[in-house]
Formats: structure tokens, C-alpha cells, sequence
């Protein structure tokens, strides 16, 4: 037993999180956050430069990571400085062509942004709903349907696309400049696009894609989970903080009991939801990886929604403005559980094992 | 023991609500519904068809112009008004100032202010909250120093809502800065032209503009333009703390939210069916509707009380608490019904380009957002429970 | 609109709440509650004296009340003093007998005490899982089946039985001296019992008793709720009470804004307690009674587990003990859930009408 | 980052589950399952087990007869115990006076007390709070004085866990009430034969007794007993307060009640059907057991920082308060699932009369209302949430 980070990821956490500290102020990522194209390609060059994709791929796709501790010290930084990159269409692509025995180094090197398009309007969580149809024409396939809210989508040249094929699912491949992307920002910031796939045609990347697609949502889940505990770090700090310096009725707010054991509370589930992510990450390509997965998606989604409404509540007016950070952080993990999957979505699934 | 609307009652709820049926154009209820920002415009065309109708002032007395409503008429109004998805009256000049100037104004202010509040003249604003003075108005800091026949005003107000559009402030201005906490404070009404006001957007976390600084900068106004007695302005901001909170539960907005909730999950699909049918989400929604059918009764019951004893008693700040707790339980689950459709920033995709869930949702994330402030502004949910604490409790 | 009492139930109401404030002081409650027979014979009597049935019966079947205000200003009593008094079975006897037309002079004068055999250890909420059966014989009945948990079975004379009967439901009345009946003392005080049919004589009280079971059992959960607000209203009081005379660190716990805030948030929840019981009462016997008698039982269930629970916590150990009261409104709070339908139950219940 | 237990670990594992598999009697291991109040001899028997095979003093150091094992191992212990439904180890004489003696007592207090701690033969319970002092140890009033060689006791001490068993009682008496606080308190030790001791049983929630008042009157023990520094007594309370607080979490005790809790909703009926298929129901327990799981890393977590650091922090606290809601909210999901099952008071109705549900449940509502103890004793969660407040938050 061991919960020390290795010292290759120890010194990956610190350099990211002070190139972010550094060169990504907040006031830096409110403003390229919500405006097209809703992040910042310079600092999306120097993310990979950095070896940022590299630590989410394994050696066997040319990577030299993709454990899900890889993946958790990653997203934890990037939650930590609200980091609207495009990472985790390009992580869970990766994994969908490390599954695949696909060459990765475009993706992996930057050169071809990726996005994966798996959630449907009609069935935004589940695999099995997912009404995006593959045809056979001549050596390769169409696709038709709607992908909706493909994250990273905005900026992506290549979008990997989950559709039935035969009685199964099967990830395509689509270039951007084949099919109608239509880009958009996001309440939270970063962006994401609506693909419409009318008889588009695509490249089969691997049939028989159920297994490999959960196990790219269990990878995603786990980089949501660390980015929202990165996130609630800060925006717990930031309300101790608050609590600390603003005065009213000529003391420190930090002095008002109530305020005192809602912070604590804050923080108990901060801590919890730390734990479940480290388990996430550990179960990560085991066999128990989408229980795990599922426990953890839940329990962040209950405590992200704690830390962003009780934050806003204990700072008052303040972190209800554009300006203020808070409110930043605040949206960011209230949305993020409308990412692959939500909070009851995934208490349903821990439950479905129990009837049995 | 009767629960009912008397026949009387229930005849002026007919009355009001085949006036809104006729009355209330479709452009602006479905502005209403789309839950976006109402423009000026809109929002004075509306007063303008009230006042018409003499039901702009509801809570003035007859002489002033007001209808002469009892409190259970202007609820029932209230909740036609909700139930049509009528625009809210905005408070400032007919809610706030209407009243104080009937209790403290002059005879002069009286026949001067009131009627063109009525007939939308001017638009007025709230200066009441400072930085560093949210709650806690008594430590306020802008200064009114008198010179001569006028008033000379320096310092900042927040959180001023709708001041963009506003042609007057009332502003809350310290008179006498040596005597301590709520003494020494006064009432001061500011034509929004003088020069030395500038106004500064607040940009709100969904994006929204609604609210502004006031900055004063040697800005002068007539001795006159006092309300009431000098250094004696916290008596007028009590008066209109613990005034007219009877719509404090906001109940008939609620009524809109679980509405709306409703048809989300019937439209929303998950797994194959619609979402309503799913036991987890349903749970959710029939608890929150649980506790607005009791917050709808216990609204009541404090109205019943305020109209039996002639004034609402601190029970209005339980009012308040639950009442924001239940309509921000209503937004919550709308943005969580929505899921990833609710992703999107309002404006960026609308049935314009590309069709995305129900297009009249596209304001749903921002509002969860922007409902957030309901338990912090007018004294905030910890504040009410303060008051609680030591009024009901003794503690 | 006029949430007033009408003077005659304000009589009751005073009359009742002081009548029990003398004669059955907590102390008594205690002794009288744990120990066979489970109630006191003589404050039975005493309640039937004072015209508590009658109360709760309408006029044309030879009472003085019944309506479900008539009800909640009964029970409301009956909740402040814990009262243990097989008065609930009496209620939703007469509400059968009243449907049924059938004479209920002895119940009203408490010269025969009747229970109602309702719930079974398969089906503790739900009227039509009932399976207790009733089987024709010569011109009479035999039913077979068990009846679990009869709320004041263990003295009562007649236990009017629900047993699937043809296609529907009906209700007998079985002598207890003609059935195997063993009475015990609740965790809560009181007593109850479980009821063993084997081929026992029953008479019929009622066939297609289907909606006047519904109706009682709407009458029955108006009553838990009224008595649930009575206790919740006491045991408030008692803990707000405590704040202020119990010091810890030199000053009263009262001052510990922590607490003031708990107990705000309690008495939040009172009221809201109070006001859809009120809401049910008003509804009862009408088109809208089961849907408010859910909503009421939902919200009830809530409010009651965070009164008991708060007012143990905030006592500290004081509570915890036998002999203070608080400990014994909240033992009544927390079991009065699985009566009649518990939180979720109803919150189903309230459920069914959104899928349509 | 690596979750696993270390090879070692596993075969500590494994030599534990096999020593209990083959020591621990079944009519122990039923007793506990069942929920009620175990009779001293059976804690008695299973310590004398326990003794045998040199794993009763889980804590103390090899060289005063303690198994020498690492947090993790202790970890394991009792991970396996509960997995076994082994009796809790009577902490009083092991894990409180034990350390106590082995860190501040005299080599003679050492060599007479510790030996028949291990074998039985001193029962001893604990004397710390008083009423009027619960939370708040510094405000405790019972005096001990001194009157040549022995010290004069007077006062009460309250909930005396199993002080109806015990056979000497550690206490925190005031031996200066000139001093303020915290000063001027002594730890002493006292034969609870000596005249002047009066034990009354306090009578719980759901009617077990546990736990007791001691009266002190004129009881005279010899000098010798106080332990440490005369007026120094306050430095081993908190010793004790921080010590060994790594089960504080009572993981292992959760994992039985959520086991249990979805035992009865496999075999109890709601709508036809079994209740763990009820959506609403199993949201209960899955939310429960996600909370547990995560709960199981968090303590495993703050014990690898023991391990690492060698002494718990401030975060035990958090383990404390959400341990015991988890826990408490498992109870109430037990009780809840039996419904009116759980109404009869324990003993009242058993397999012996009438089947009623799953006769091993009959202790269900009995150990909810019990378990509501867990958030108030050993420093209640508020008084955590206190310490929490100064210590990590720095507020």
C-alpha cells in the first residue's frame, strides 16, 4: 500500500501545474474560454509539447503512461487552472486506437487534433442507445445521425465516431472537412460541436467496439473526476480564503460558526471524492473498472454540486460575477456532470448489480 | 378551517384572469417563458398595459393610485400573473420607493414622484448595498455632505439592479459620519443625469447583465431630495425590509419551474424511454413538488396571519429560506433533466442553425446559475436565519 | 380562506391538550407505554368520556365530527403528549363501519374496542397485495392469512380484517376470542399485534371494500401526520428549551450559531409539516385525498427523521436516555414512518401520475 | 500509488482470517451478528482468545506483551474481526489505560496493572465526563484531595461504558480548583470496591444498558494510584484524545451493516416484489455503499500518513464525523427496510411465538436509535467540525 505518487508523476504534477500557474493566469483562461475558438491554441502546443498526451497513452501506442494514475495527475492539474484544452476527446481517442491497434503518433505529437462523438441528443449516457448507423458502400462505410455536444469538436480534424454496425457498435472515423460540424462554446467555457452525419463517409477504426468504447468512457470518467477534485481544491481554498479576509458586521465571516462547518463539510467530501477517484483510476482496465467508474462519477457529481452552490452561497454576491474566479470553477463543475454520464445515471448503474 | 378562496375572491381571480387572457400579449409571455433577459421595452409596455387597467401600484392605497387590493388579491394576482407567464413588475419605483414616499415623503414628492413612477417616466433604482456592506447595510459608506442648498455625494453602490436603464437612484447615504452603526444615515433620491454618476456593468456568471456599480464623484443634488428626516434613513430601510414580503416563497415561480421540469423529462430520453419515467429522476421532481405544495399552504397560512394582524411576522424569513431552496431545486433539476443539452452557451445554438433539444431551454443552465443570487440578495438565507434565531427562538 | 379553528374544534383542541397535560404527565407515558397492556385502561376510558371518538365520526353514523380537521386537532393532542391510546384503530374502524352503514354505537362509547387488520409481513403498505383470504362458508365466512403489526390488537375486541374476497377486497369482523391473537409492547411505545387466521369465523362488515380501505387508510395517515406535528412541535420546543439552559465552555449552546441555525432549519421543516397536513386534512374524503395523504405521509416521514435526529444530536447524551422524553418523541418520530406507508412509498405514489 | 496491500500484508491477512476461522466460536460470532448486548462473559471469553494467541493488546509494544504490529496490520486485524463478526476488543484497560500506563505510569504501575489487563482479571471502565461536563472535559468538578497518603474523592462521573462490569476505574479528578481549566486536573486510578463508590445503570434510548453514573463520596485510594504528575492529568487526557484513533472510522462495522441492510431487502416483500428491486430503496443503499467505498480509501489513506508520519492528524476528525453519518445512515436504512417488521420491541416477539420477518433482525430499530451515539460520544461531530475549523482550515 501506497499513496505517494511515483516520481516521474510527482514531477509531472508540479511541472504542469506550474507551467499552468504560470502561463495560464485565470483571467487568461476567462478569456479565451468564451471566445472562439473557445481555448487557446498556443498553450494547446505547449501542453503537448510538454508530453501532456504522451502520459495518457501507454508505451505499446507509443505513449509512456496511460495508467489511470497517469490520467488523474493530468486532468487533476488541469482542473486545478480550469483548463478548457481539448485533452480528453484526445485521451479517449487514444485509448479507442491503442484498443484498435491503430498508429497514434499524429494524435500523440499533436499533428491531428481528435474528438470521439459518442453521445447522442436522445441517448446522452448510454452506449446502448446510440441510434448513429453505420452502411457498407464499396470499401468503406456512411454514417448517419447525430452526434451532439462532441467536446473538443470545435477544433478537431478528425472525430471518432461510435455507430451500430451489424448487431454491435463500431468506432469510424471522420474527417471534419467530409461532414457538417457545427462549433459552439459552452456555459462553462471550452467548446464542443454538433457533427450531423447524413451518409458521411467514414473509415472503420474497430468493429466490435462495445469494450473498447466503455473502457475510453471509464478513462474519461476518471479524467472528470480529477479535473473536478483539481477544481474543488481551488474553489475550496479560494472560499477559506474569502472567509478569512471579507469582513462583515466588523469581523471576519471566517468566524461565523455556520460558516466554519460548511467549510468542513466541503471539505470531508473533497477528501471522499479524492479517495473514489484514486480508486477509479487504480480499477481503470481491470475488471471492475466500470463499477468503480460509475461509484465515482456519482459521488463527484454530488460533491461538485456541493462545493460550487455552497461556495457561491458562503462567498455572497461576489462569486456570482463573470470577474470572480469562483464563478468560473462553480460552472465548471456543475456541468461537468452532464459528461459521460450523470449522477443518477451512474447510482444505476451501481444498482443494477444488486437485483441479482 | 377553510382552505378556499371566498366567492368574492374567486370572482377577482376570474377578473384577472380574463384581463391577463386578453390583455397580456403572446410576445411578451413567450419572451417571459424563454427565461432569457426581457428588454426595457418590454418590460414598460407591460407596466404601461397594467396601469391602464389601474392595477401598476398593487400595493398602493386607493388615494395614491394603487387598486385597493386586500393581501389575498394581490396574491391571487401574483399567481395569475406567474400562471400566464406575465412579466414580474419591476420593484424599484412601484414596490420600494411607491411606499416610502406615501409613509415619509412630502406632500410636494408625494405629487411629484408618484405619478410618473405610475406613467413610466422615470425608472428607478436601488442604491442600498456598498462594497464591503452586503448585509450589513449599517456600515455603509457613501457620504452626503450637505453644502448650502444642496447635497454633495461621494462613494460607490453595488449590485444595482436594472441601474443601466434607470432615470432616478434612491440611495441609503451616510449624513453623519460620527455617530455610529444605523444613526447618522439618510434617504436621498439622485437624478441619474447629474454629472459625477457613472454607471458600470456587472457581468454575472451565466453572462448576464442585470445588475451595475454606481460610482458618485462630487455629485450634487437639492437639499430637497431628502426623504423624510435627516439622519434617519435606517428607519425607512427597515420599513422596507420587513414591507410587503408576502410574495417573498415565490411560489408561482416555482409553479412555472416544476412546469417546466415536467415537460423537460417528458421530451428528454434516457435509455430508451422518457425521462420522467425514470424512478430516480421522478423521485426528484415529486419531492420538490411535495414541498411546494406544503410551501403553497404555508404561504397561505402567513398571509392569512399577515391579513388577520395587519403586518407579515418574522415567519416571512422561513418563507424566504424555503422558498429559495425549493425554486433553486427546480433549476437544478431542469439543467439536470437538459444533461448535455443544456451544455451549450445560450446563443450559440438556437433552431436557427442546428436544432438542439427544445429550443425554449436554451436559457436553462444560466438560470440554475442565475437563481443562485435569490438566496444571497435581500438579505441572505444565513441572515434570515439569524433573524429567525433570535425572533422566534429567543436564542 | 381561514386557517382558524371553528371555536368548537378550538374547544376540543384546548380541552384535550390540557386534559392530557394533567392526567398523563410524560413521566406516566413512559411507564404506562412499555409495560402490558401497552396503553392505560383508565385514560382510555377518560378520552371516550371526553368525546374523543365521537370526534372522529361523522354525524349520520352517530358522531359529532369526522371530518379530517376534526381528526388532525385530535391527533395533534394526542401527538404533544405521546399519547399511546389505541386511538388510531378506533378511527379507522369507524371509517369502515361508516362506509359499510353498519351500527357503531359500541365503538363510539368504548364499550367495544376495535382494531383494523391491514397490514401483512408480505405486503406492509400496499392494499392489494394483500393476501389474506376469505373463503365461504354456510352463510358466513372463514379467512386465513396474517395480519402483522395491528396497531392496538393487543386489547382490542374486534379486529376488522381486509382480505381478498372474489376479485376484489372486503372487510370482516373477527372476534379476537375466536382467533390466535399475540399482543406485544413496540419499540415506541404502545402495543400491537399479530393476528393469526386459520380458518377463522369472520362476519362481513363490508364487500368491494376496496375504497372505503383506501379512505380509512387516508383518515389513518391524516392522523399520524397530526400526531407526528404534535411531537415534532414538543420535542422543538423542549430542544430549543435545552439551548438555552444547557452551557458548554461557560456559555449557554444556544449561542453556537451552528445550532440556532439546525434549529431554524428544524422549525422550517415543522412548518412545512404542518401545512401539507392541513392540505391532506382539507382533501380528505375528496377526489384528491390519496394524492395529498401521499404527499403529507412523504413529507412527514421526512420532517420527522431530521427532527428526532437533530434533537438527539443537539441535546448530546442527555437525549440518548431512557428517561428524558426527548428520546422517546423521537423513537414515536421515527416508527410512526413504517405506519401506513412509508417516505418512499408515497413519494411513488405521488410518482404514478407523471408518467401519464 | 498503489492500493494493494504489500505480499506481507496479504499473508498477515491470511493467518488472521485463519486463526479466526478456526478460534472464534460460532455462538460468539451469532451474538454479535445478532445485534444485541453481549454478557461480559462472552467479551471475556473471546479476550481470553485472543490472550492465547498474544493478539489482545493490538496496540501496546511487544516489550509489555503487545503483537509489535505495524497501523496497517492493526488495520487488517480488525478489518478481519468485523468480517468475522468478532466482538469489539473492550477498549477501556487495552487501548485507553494501557498506553496510558506504558507512556506516563511508574515501572510498579506498569508491572501490577498490565499483566492483568491481559488476563482478565481487572475489568476496568473509564471516568472522564461528568454532567455538566461532556464535550467540555476542562469544566470537570469531581475533586480529589489530599489527606496524607491518600486522596479523598467526591463528585459523579457519567456515561461509564460497562462500568456495571468493572472492577477499577481510571478517573480525571480536579486536584487544584485554584487553577484555571485544563490545569490543576489528575489522573487517577480507583478500585471500584472501595467504600464510597455507587454504580446506577443509565437506562438508553432503546431501553439497553450500557452505560452508568458513578458516585464518589469520601472515597479514599492511596497516593500511589494517581498515574503521571499531580495537576498534570490534563496532558494524558489529551494523549488519549489523539491516540489511536485509526478504527475511528469503523469501516469494518459499516461494511457488516450494509451487508445486512441489503440481506433484508433481498428477503423482504414491497409491492410483490423483493425490496432491493424498489429503485427509490436501492438508490439508498447504493448511494450508502458509494460513500463506504470511498470511505474505505479515505481511511486507508490517513493510515498510510500514520504509517508514514507516525503520528494521525487533524484529518481523523473527518474520518470521525463522515464515518458515523455513513454508519448511521446504514442503520436507518436497516430499520427502514423492515418497516413495520422493526416495530416490536426486542424479545417481545421471536421465532419462539410467532415467526416475525427474519427473527436475527429483531434488534434493528434498537441499534438505529443506539448508533445515534457514535455522532455525540468521543467528541462529537460538532466539536470535530470545531477542530477541523482550527487546525486545516486555520479559520
Amino acid at each position: 500500500m501506497d499513496f505517494n505518487l511515483t516520481e516521474d508523476r510527482q514531477m509531472l504534477a508540479d511541472t504542469l501545474t506550474r507551467f499552468l500557474g504560470e502561463k495560464y493566469p485565470v483571467e487568461h483562461r476567462i478569456k479565451v474560454a468564451y471566445e472562439a475558438p473557445y481555448h487557446d491554441p498556443a498553450l494547446w502546443d505547449q501542453l503537448v509539447e510538454l508530453g501532456v498526451l504522451y502520459a495518457l497513452a501507454p508505451e505499446e501506442a507509443g505513449g509512456m503512461g496511460g495508467s489511470g494514475f497517469d490520467i488523474s495527475v493530468v486532468f487533476e492539474a488541469l482542473g486545478k487552472a480550469l483548463c478548457p484544452e481539448p485533452v480528453l476527446g484526445a485521451l479517449m481517442s487514444s485509448r479507442i486506437l491503442a484498443a484498435a491497434g491503430a498508429d497514434q503518433e499524429a494524435l500523440l505529437t499533436g499533428a491531428t487534433k481528435y474528438a470521439v462523438g459518442i453521445t447522442e441528443i436522445d441517448a446522452p449516457y448510454e452506449l446502448d442507445q446510440i441510434a448513429t448507423v453505420a452502411t457498407a458502400k464499396g470499401d468503406g462505410f456512411t454514417l448517419s445521425g447525430r452526434k451532439s455536444t462532441v467536446y473538443g469538436g470545435q477544433v478537431a480534424d478528425v472525430v471518432l465516431v461510435a455507430a451500430k454496425h451489424g448487431d454491435g457498435l463500431a468506432v469510424f472515423a471522420v474527417n471534419v472537412n467530409d461532414v457538417n460540424v457545427t462549433g459552439y462554446g459552452m456555459m462553462d467555457g471550452g467548446g464542443a460541436a454538433e457533427v450531423l452525419l447524413d451518409d458521411t463517409l467514414a473509415t472503420l477504426v474497430l468493429a466490435d467496439a462495445a469494450a473498447a468504447l466503455k473502457d475510453a468512457v471509464n478513462a474519461g470518467i476518471v479524467a472528470l473526476c480529477a479535473e473536478a477534485v483539481g477544481a474543488m481544491d481551488v474553489t475550496h481554498a479560494t472560499t477559506v480564503d474569502y472567509l478569512k479576509q471579507r469582513k462583515q458586521f466588523g469581523i471576519p465571516i471566517g468566524k461565523f460558526q455556520v460558516l466554519q462547518h460548511r467549510a468542513v463539510d466541503m471539505l470531508t467530501e473533497i477528501e471522499q471524492a479524492r479517495s473514489i477517484t484514486i480508486k477509479a483510476a487504480a480499477e481503470l482496465g481491470g475488471v471492475d473498472a466500470s463499477r468503480y467508474a460509475s461509484m465515482a462519477k456519482n459521488m463527484i457529481g454530488r460533491a461538485a454540486r456541493l462545493v460550487a452552490e455552497e461556495s457561491i452561497q458562503m462567498h455572497g454576491g461576489i462569486a456570482m460575477t463573470w470577474e470572480y474566479a469562483v464563478s468560473h470553477y462553480a460552472k465548471r463543475l456543475i456541468m461537468l456532470d452532464a459528461q459521460l454520464g450523470d449522477t443518477d445515471y451512474h447510482l444505476s448503474q451501481v444498482m443494477k448489480g444488486y437485483a441479482a | 378551517m377553510d382552505l378556499r378562496y371566498s366567492k368574492e375572491d374567486l370572482a377577482f381571480r376570474d377578473e384577472v384572469r380574463a384581463f391577463l387572457a386578453e390583455h397580456l400579449p403572446e410576445e411578451i409571455s413567450s419572451a417571459v417563458r424563454s427565461g432569457g433577459e426581457l428588454t426595457k421595452a418590454t418590460m414598460e409596455d407591460w407596466h404601461a398595459i397594467l396601469n391602464t387597467r389601474g392595477w401598476l401600484a398593487t400595493i398602493w392605497p386607493k388615494e395614491f393610485g394603487g387598486p385597493g387590493w386586500s393581501p389575498v388579491q394581490k396574491h391571487i394576482f401574483e399567481e395569475e400573473c406567474c400562471r400566464a407567464y406575465a412579466p414580474r413588475i419591476v420593484p424599484f419605483g412601484l414596490n420600494m420607493l411607491g411606499p416610502v414616499l406615501i409613509k415619509f415623503g412630502s406632500k410636494e414628492q408625494q405629487d411629484h414622484y408618484l405619478p410618473r413612477i405610475l406613467d413610466g417616466t422615470d425608472w428607478w433604482c436601488q442604491g442600498y448595498s456598498e462594497p464591503g456592506a452586503g448585509s450589513d447595510l449599517a456600515s455603509l459608506k457613501t457620504r452626503a455632505e450637505r453644502d448650502g442648498d444642496e447635497w454633495v455625494i461621494n462613494g460607490q453602490k453595488t449590485w444595482t439592479t436594472l441601474g443601466q436603464h434607470a432615470d432616478w437612484i434612491f440611495c441609503l447615504c451616510r449624513t453623519d459620519p460620527d455617530v455610529k452603526q444605523q444613526a447618522g444615515i439618510s434617504f436621498i433620491l439622485v437624478d441619474m443625469a447629474t454629472p459625477g454618476i457613472e454607471v458600470r456593468p456587472i457581468k454575472l456568471i451565466e453572462g448576464g447583465h442585470e445588475v451595475n456599480e454606481v460610482f458618485f464623484t462630487d455629485v450634487r443634488v437639492p437639499i430637497g431630495n431628502l426623504v423624510g428626516e435627516e439622519n434617519k434613513g435606517w428607519t425607512i430601510a427597515k420599513f422596507l425590509l420587513t414591507h410587503e414580503r408576502t410574495g417573498i416563497a415565490g411560489v408561482g415561480f416555482s409553479m412555472q419551474a416544476l412546469e417546466e421540469v415536467k415537460a423537460i423529462a417528458r421530451k428528454t430520453m434516457r435509455g430508451g424511454k422518457p425521462l420522467i419515467e425514470d424512478p430516480l429522476f421522478a423521485a426528484r421532481i415529486a419531492q420538490a413538488e411535495i414541498d411546494l405544495e406544503a410551501m403553497k399552504i404555508t404561504n397561505l397560512r402567513m398571509l392569512f396571519k399577515a391579513q388577520e394582524q395587519g403586518a407579515p411576522g418574522p415567519e416571512t424569513s422561513l418563507l424566504k429560506i424555503k422558498g429559495t431552496v425549493i425554486n433553486q431545486e427546480l433549476k437544478d433539476l431542469a439543467r439536470r433533466a437538459l444533461g448535455p443539452a443544456a451544455a451549450p452557451f445560450p446563443g450559440h445554438v438556437s433552431e436557427g442553425n442546428l436544432m438542439f433539444g427544445p429550443a425554449d431551454t436554451e436559457h436553462n443552465a444560466g438560470r440554475y446559475f442565475n437563481n443562485r443570487k435569490t438566496s444571497i440578495f435581500g438579505g441572505s438565507n444565513e441572515i434570515q436565519r439569524n433573524i429567525v434565531t433570535k425572533t422566534m427562538l429567543e436564542l
